[in-house]
């Protein structure tokens, strides 16, 4: 067993833990936040994203020892309880940028990077941004959107009107 | 009605408080991991259960012969064939359970699973089902007393005397041979369930990842009825689930498992899938081979279809079909058109390969009829030289002719074809693309333009026709209205992203008046929400939607009298606007529908029943039958056979919309999901049955990156049965934009002689079609 | 999916970690990114007993040049490459191979180093190497060793490095003025392993006639393979369609793909041909560029 | 899932010998990268171990080497390999069929082999299992020929299968190789 420290979210957690533990399973489990989602075993899927020191990574191909004295944030700490949504939930909200939200909480993790790195993304750089992260309900335009509208809203930009634009 | 209204269900899925199966933790909860066969056929000689018993934390190993002393080892599928929960003699496909780990962690049930040794010896597995109709194949199901072959069922409609006539006679005939490969929904959650047996209170809760949860409840009592699981004991819980597609109807062995282990040991006990264990076992949809013709004139009037299909379904027939539906709604083959006379036949076949035939985001083998006549329709069009497109216009049902009866029995409620394409057309400039197609054409370059106008037929359905296990497809809601004018509705139906705390609301919202944010949407618990058969097939707005519409119709009813008896007047006297009545002719005189839910429970008339609550269990006159025009342009590097989607135009019909953003969703999703099957997904089996791509690294789920700008429009056209006139719509683009897909490769290819290929149509198989043809 | 249990060490020193190496021998594993070893762990392909996290160790994610040599720390994680200033200066090459590895959160985690380490002919990394003429550093209780990419590379899952070695850096000669380079693979959806890959370096003085010429191909042979006949035909050339079209043909002779469900032997051959084709065009133009 | 693999390589020494050697699964067994044998059953019947290693990845196979037909006469052989994984997670087949022919003093070996792999390293492992097969079976050649070579020398070890160690690291692919 291995005595490990975490932040998550801005608070610190210690664990003692078996190195075999993954980083998804001290969060889910051990945490007991289970925003965060397992949908593979293959680092496929990308549910399972977080921040790792504000990079996002796949938490179920990491193991717990190795975030040892770093700092995570999960979906759970996008927004205060009670407190509205930052402006990525909004996006997805105002947009429909979801369905089921099963893979909401790791896409959004994802997203959040993406417009750190990159303020102004083209939608292809959003398509490529969120390679990682499947999605099988919502066919993706919707997360587009949702993004750009974040996007937007974060360099204080009025985003595009969320209502359905038909042919 | 038709108000982008933004979803209710949002908020908790946004903020990670979504309550999914893997986030029940109960006290004393076990973990339950399954060891499965690496063969696909193979008898067990032996079990050893000693060394996993001692890996710290195991406390159990169930085997078949455990479940055998309980009567717990085969289950009935859906369509009243037999399935074992755990084998005690032979193992019929790579992956199946073979035993069951019980422990205290997930950690350590899989250490006991890696400790579990089984001793087997291989048999030669039966993969290909037309090797599996040969003479010489073994009989796979030596369980059923004189069974002598492979083949389950013969299915066929229609007229098979004037069809051969036809044919015989046809100017112009034409034929192809495709399979609709096996695919797996592949959900993002995977299954998963808790089982929580209380032994003090005889009572099992069962919190799990389900489609239809009343179904399952009816399902367990009869597979556990006789150890005293009866159906008032047992309480299902579907909470949020992580998407559904079909893939989360069947039980799994896994369920039924972890039910067995916590009622032995009086512990709940939980049971997530893995991924691989998700792909390699569950139920998977389609594995139909299709052998289509279609005979007409040389000027492109379709006199006759005949389709030919071998069903592979795997060791047993778990498909999910209504129970006098062996091949689902396959007859809805002749599609939009009045194609003349046809017929149809189906045999199915057991092979070593896991169970299933559920569907993929699709009506009851729909995607497999559409298919087949979408991309016979191109290829009859390509052998006459005649436009795709003028060949539907000119093959299309009339708008007038709805109420059509098409010649396998069903009857389109409504539709208008003509409509739908044109708008498709001038939508992503027809005649433009083939303008351009042919200038390309002229420099050697490949560019593919795909039409679908397909008819789907939802909602399952009319009770003289369909059931599931004898139990009538009806489906229910139960709206109660609080003193205080805000209202809980709740549906035997089960929402996987749907939006159905939306859209129901909004249908009562319409219906009552009461604002839909006041109104709190319940489904999934067994105990509290009313008998429904559950989300799939779209049947949930053609059902369960239509109940909530005339559930809130009888509470309006209801208000009706309570406001004259208030306002003084005769019920005659009274006009409903949404939100109040009043009186003709003075709308002054009026009484909210707040008011009047009030007066429901304080002052209501002498002789009517206080408070203000409706049931109702709808029975759906007719099918519904949605429809669309999908227009799809591919250009094909011609060097590597790589494709690329370079537009799709979609334009649906599901009648009345009641959230047009959600209905756009669905659409999107459900394009994603067509491209899919369409380009990259199939599952593969060896010829000794190992699954070749039971990960997601190599079963290809789109991303964002292959998956297109979708570009959707609508034509509405309701249904003059459904009571608020929608249609049903979720599926509708997974089964339509796969042909549209299909037929601009081949259109694209069409040059070379190229008439058909096989989905998933990948670069390689494009690169092989055209170095066949000299071209590369 | 659960690995079996094992032995956990984060050394913080690169002394320490080959201390550890040294002491648990065969039974080691490195773990660098973590995302070809984790998941074989998960699947219970891979039982290692210890496990050495070399996560900790200062000083091995730099990338630099030295002299005429650009230096890359074996822990530079794909996305440092993917947005490294230097490189996109004077080796398109890397924005090419990095945006077709894995996904953006994979690129998060893995290594250079780990790509190479582990020894596998369908990672992209290796062709890249081969086409610029690396050299692995290495190092192990008597310091640190070079290894020619051409004989790192030993067999499936096989390379040069000895159990107590790590694999710390990697040296990549400076381009000449007039080099370009480019990679690109074939893949059936974002993130697969390659169909095919080809990674082309190219220097073409001031006549256009090519003065270095590196190939190197991706998941169509056993071992990562360097296309040497193809590299000789374009040498001293100027690159005409014939010239191009003759080393294409060789890379597509020279490998030995197997078939699998990405496609058949015959068109994996093919695709070799067209993106050793496409590439030396792709390298030669930003040569002149 | 099968893979079929020809080979064709030449050995320095005369027929006899080699077709002595490559018949004495007691003198091949010791070529196969991390074979040995662990009981003769009958003259045509072996029980054997083979252990592999391949980077992080181990695979332990319990195999049944026979003898289907060993004709001096034409110098033709086939053999056939069962193995388990010593794990349960499947089986590995193979078929070999080996013709020789004398050229110049020396010998010209002709290898087929169908190997066939069942279970998870199917699943799984479906993109190695060529290059694997592949790669050791040039090992065998390669470790065949030296043998070969050392007795001619007379230099050779005895060599015995239980003196073998169980794991090589040099070989990796597996299941096929215990049929030898």
């Amino acid at each position: 067993m291995k005595q490990i420290t975490v932040t998550v979210n801005g608070q610190a957690h210690s664990a003692e833990v078996e190195p075999r533990l993954l980083l998804v399973h001290l969060i889910r489990e051990n945490l007991n936040m289970t925003g965060t989602h397992i949908g593979c075993d293959t680092s496929s899927c990308g549910a399972c994203t977080i921040l790792l020191n504000g990079k996002s990574v796949k938490s179920c191909t990491i193991l717990a020892v190795q975030a040892n004295g770093k700092s995570i944030s999960t979906v759970e700490g996008m927004c205060a309880p009670g407190a509205p949504l930052n402006n990525l939930q909004e996006g997805f909200k105002e947009n429909h940028g979801l369905h089921c939200g099963f893979c909401t909480p790791g896409m959004m993790m994802r997203a959040t990077e993406l417009l750190e790195m990159n303020p102004d993304p083209t939608e292809d750089e959003i398509r490529w941004g969120i390679s990682g992260n499947l999605c099988r309900c919502t066919g993706y335009n919707n997360i587009v959107k949702a993004i750009q509208y974040a996007s937007a809203k974060n360099r204080g930009v009025e985003p595009a009107s969320t209502e359905p634009q038909f042919v | 009605m038709g108000h982008s209204m933004k979803r209710k269900e949002d908020a908790r899925f946004l903020q990670g408080k979504g309550n999914y199966v893997d986030d029940v933790k109960l006290d004393g909860m076990l973990y339950m991991d399954i060891v499965r066969s690496p063969y696909a056929y193979a008898k067990i000689l032996k079990i050893d259960s000693e060394a996993a018993l001692k890996v710290p934390g195991v406390l159990a190993v169930i085997t078949g012969r455990d479940l055998e002393t309980y009567g717990l080892h085969w289950m009935p599928t859906l369509m009243s064939d037999t399935q074992m929960v755990l084998p005690t003699d032979t193992v019929m496909y790579q992956a199946q359970e073979v035993a069951a780990v019980i422990a205290t962690s997930r950690y350590a049930a899989r250490d006991g699973r890696e400790a579990v040794r089984i001793d087997y010896e291989p048999m030669k597995p039966v993969i290909d089902p037309f090797k599996a109709l040969l003479p010489d194949a073994p009989v796979l199901r030596t369980d059923k007393p004189g069974k002598t072959d492979n083949h389950i069922w013969h299915w066929e409609v229609g007229d098979k005397a004037k069809t051969d006539d036809v044919f015989s006679t046809a100017e112009v005939v034409v034929k192809e041979q495709m399979h609709i490969p096996r695919i797996h929904v592949a959900s993002i959650e995977t299954c998963g369930c808790v089982a929580d047996y209380s032994k003090v209170n005889n009572h099992l809760t069962m919190y799990m990842t389900t489609q239809a949860p009343h179904a399952i409840r009816t399902v367990i009592a009869l597979v556990a009825g006789h150890v005293g699981l009866t159906e008032e004991k047992v309480r299902v819980i579907a909470p949020d689930i992580g998407g559904g597609f079909g893939g989360k109807v069947p039980v799994y062995p896994g369920y039924v498992i972890a039910i067995a282990a916590s009622f032995l040991i009086g512990k709940p006990v939980k049971w997530i899938e893995d991924r691989s264990e998700n792909l390699q076992a569950d139920s998977f949809a389609r594995d139909y081979h299709i052998t289509a013709e279609m005979a007409g004139t040389k000027e492109g009037k379709i006199l006759a279809t005949r389709f030919k299909v071998l069903a592979d379904h795997g060791y047993t027939d778990a498909s999910a079909n209504p129970s006098k539906y062996p091949t689902g709604m396959f007859s809805i083959a002749t599609g939009s058109y009045d194609y003349g006379t046809t017929f149809m036949e189906a045999d199915a076949i057991y092979t070593n390969k896991p169970p299933g035939g559920v569907a993929y985001r699709c009506s009851f083998r729909v995607t497999e009829a559409v298919h087949a006549i979408e991309r016979m329709t191109d290829r009859f069009a390509f052998e006459i030289g005649k436009d795709p497109a003028q060949l539907r216009f000119e093959n299309f049902i009339k708008k007038e002719d709805f109420p059509w009866h098409s010649p396998t029995g069903w009857i389109y409620d409504s539709g208008d074809y003509e409509a739908g394409l044109r708008k498709a057309m001038d939508a992503i400039d027809y005649d433009g693309l083939r303008k351009e197609q042919v200038e390309k054409r002229a420099k050697g370059e490949l560019m593919g333009i795909g039409i679908s106008t397909f008819t789907e037929v939802v909602g399952a359905g009319p009770s003289k026709d369909f059931d599931i296990l004898g139990i009538k497809m009806f489906d229910s809601a139960e709206i109660r209205v609080h003193p205080t004018g805000k209202a809980i509705a709740r549906f035997g139906t089960k929402s996987q992203g749907q939006g159905h705390e939306t859209t129901y609301a909004q249908i009562i919202a319409e219906e009552l008046g009461i604002p839909a944010e006041n109104i709190q949407i319940e489904e999934g618990d067994t105990d509290t929400a009313p008998y429904g058969l559950g989300t799939y097939a779209s049947r949930s707005t053609p059902t369960a939607g239509a109940a909530a519409a005339v559930a809130a119709r009888k509470l309006r009813d209801k208000a009706r009298k309570i406001a004259a008896y208030l306002l003084e007047v005769s019920e005659d006297d009274l006009e409903w606007e949404p939100g109040k009545f009043f009186v003709k002719g003075a709308p002054e005189k009026s009484k909210t529908i707040q008011e009047l839910v009030f007066a429901a429970y304080t002052n209501h008339p002498q002789g009517m029943e206080a408070g203000f609550e409706a049931t109702h269990y709808y029975d759906p006159p007719n099918l519904t039958f949605p429809s669309g025009a999908y227009i799809c342009v591919v250009d094909i590097d011609k060097e590597t056979g790589e494709i690329k989607v370079r537009r799709f135009v979609a334009i649906d019909d599901c009648g009345n919309i009641i959230n047009p953003m959600i209905v756009q969703g669905q659409v999107h999703g459900g394009l994603t999901q067509g491209i899919a099957p369409a380009m990259y997904e199939a599952l593969v089996y060896d010829e000794d049955g190992n699954i070749l791509n039971g990960t997601l690294m190599d079963y290809l789920v789109p991303t964002a990156v292959e998956s297109p700008n979708w570009e959707t429009g609508h034509t509405i056209t309701p249904s003059p049965h459904h009571p608020i006139g929608a249609k049903g719509v979720g599926e509708s683009p997974t089964v339509g934009a796969p042909p549209a897909i299909a037929n601009a490769i081949v259109d694209a290819l069409s040059p070379y002689g190229i008439t058909h290929l096989d989905i998933p149509i990948t670069p390689f198989k494009v690169w092989k079609a055209l170095k066949e043809k000299g071209v590369v | 999916m659960i690995a079996a249990d094992f032995n956990y060490e984060a050394p913080a020193t690169l002394d320490e970690a080959i201390a550890l190496l040294q002491k648990y021998g065969d039974e080691a594993k490195i773990l660098s990114g973590g995302h070809s070893l984790i998941p074989m762990m998960k699947l219970r392909f891979a039982s290692p007993e210890h496990i050495i996290d070399i996560n900790n160790i200062p000083g091995l994610s730099d990338i630099g040049i030295d002299g005429q040599t650009l230096k890359i720390g074996a822990l530079t994680r794909e996305a440092d490459l993917e947005h490294s200033a230097v490189l996109k200066e004077h080796f398109a090459i890397f924005g090419d191979v990095t945006k077709l590895i894995a996904d953006p959160q994979v690129r998060n985690m893995g290594t250079i180093g780990g790509n190479l380490a582990h020894g596998d002919a369908a990672n992209d990394h290796p062709a890249v190497m081969i086409a610029l003429n690396a050299t692995v550093v290495a190092t192990g209780p008597d310091g640190a060793r070079s290894i020619p990419i051409d004989e790192f590379f030993l067999g499936f899952y096989m390379t040069a490095l000895q159990p107590d070695e790590i694999l710390t850096e990697i040296q990549i000669p400076m381009p000449a003025a007039g080099t370009g380079s480019a990679y690109h693979k074939l893949e059936r959806k974002v993130g697969d392993y390659a169909t095919a890959g080809a990674a082309v370096q190219l220097t073409l003085d001031g006549n256009g006639v090519c003065t270095y010429a590196g190939i190197g191909l991706t998941n169509v042979n056993p071992l990562p393979l360097r296309a040497e006949r193809s590299e000789a035909a374009l040498l001293g050339k100027t690159l005409t369609d014939e010239v191009i079209a003759e080393a294409a043909q060789y890379a597509s002779e020279d490998c030995s793909p197997s078939a699998d469900l990405r496609g058949d032997e015959e068109y994996k051959r093919a695709m070799v041909a067209v993106l050793v084709k496409r590439m030396i065009h792709k390298a030669a133009g930003r040569a002149v560029a | 899932m099968t893979t079929n693999l020809t080979k064709t390589f030449e050995v320095e020494q005369p027929i006899d010998l080699v077709w002595a050697t490559l018949t004495d699964p007691t003198k091949i067994v010791d070529c196969v990268p991390g074979a040995s044998l662990t009981e003769q059953v009958d003259a045509d019947n072996y029980k054997g171990y083979v252990g592999l290693k391949f980077g992080p990845v181990k695979a332990g196979y319990d195999g049944l080497v026979t003898f289907v037909q060993r004709d001096a006469e034409n110098k033709k052989m086939t053999l056939k390999g069962l193995g388990l994984d010593s794990k349960g997670k499947g089986s590995a087949e193979m078929l070999m069929n080996a013709t020789l022919t004398e050229v110049d003093g020396k010998t010209n070996v002709v290898a087929t082999m169908d190997i066939t792999i069942t279970g998870m390293l199917a699943q799984f492992g479906a993109r190695l299992i060529n290059d694997v097969s592949n790669q050791v079976f040039n090992q065998f050649v390669s470790n065949f020929k030296e043998k070969l070579a050392k007795t001619t020398d007379g230099t050779a070890a005895e060599t015995t299968a239980e003196g073998e160690t169980e794991e090589s690291n040099s070989g990796i692919g597996g299941f096929l190789k215990k049929l030898f």
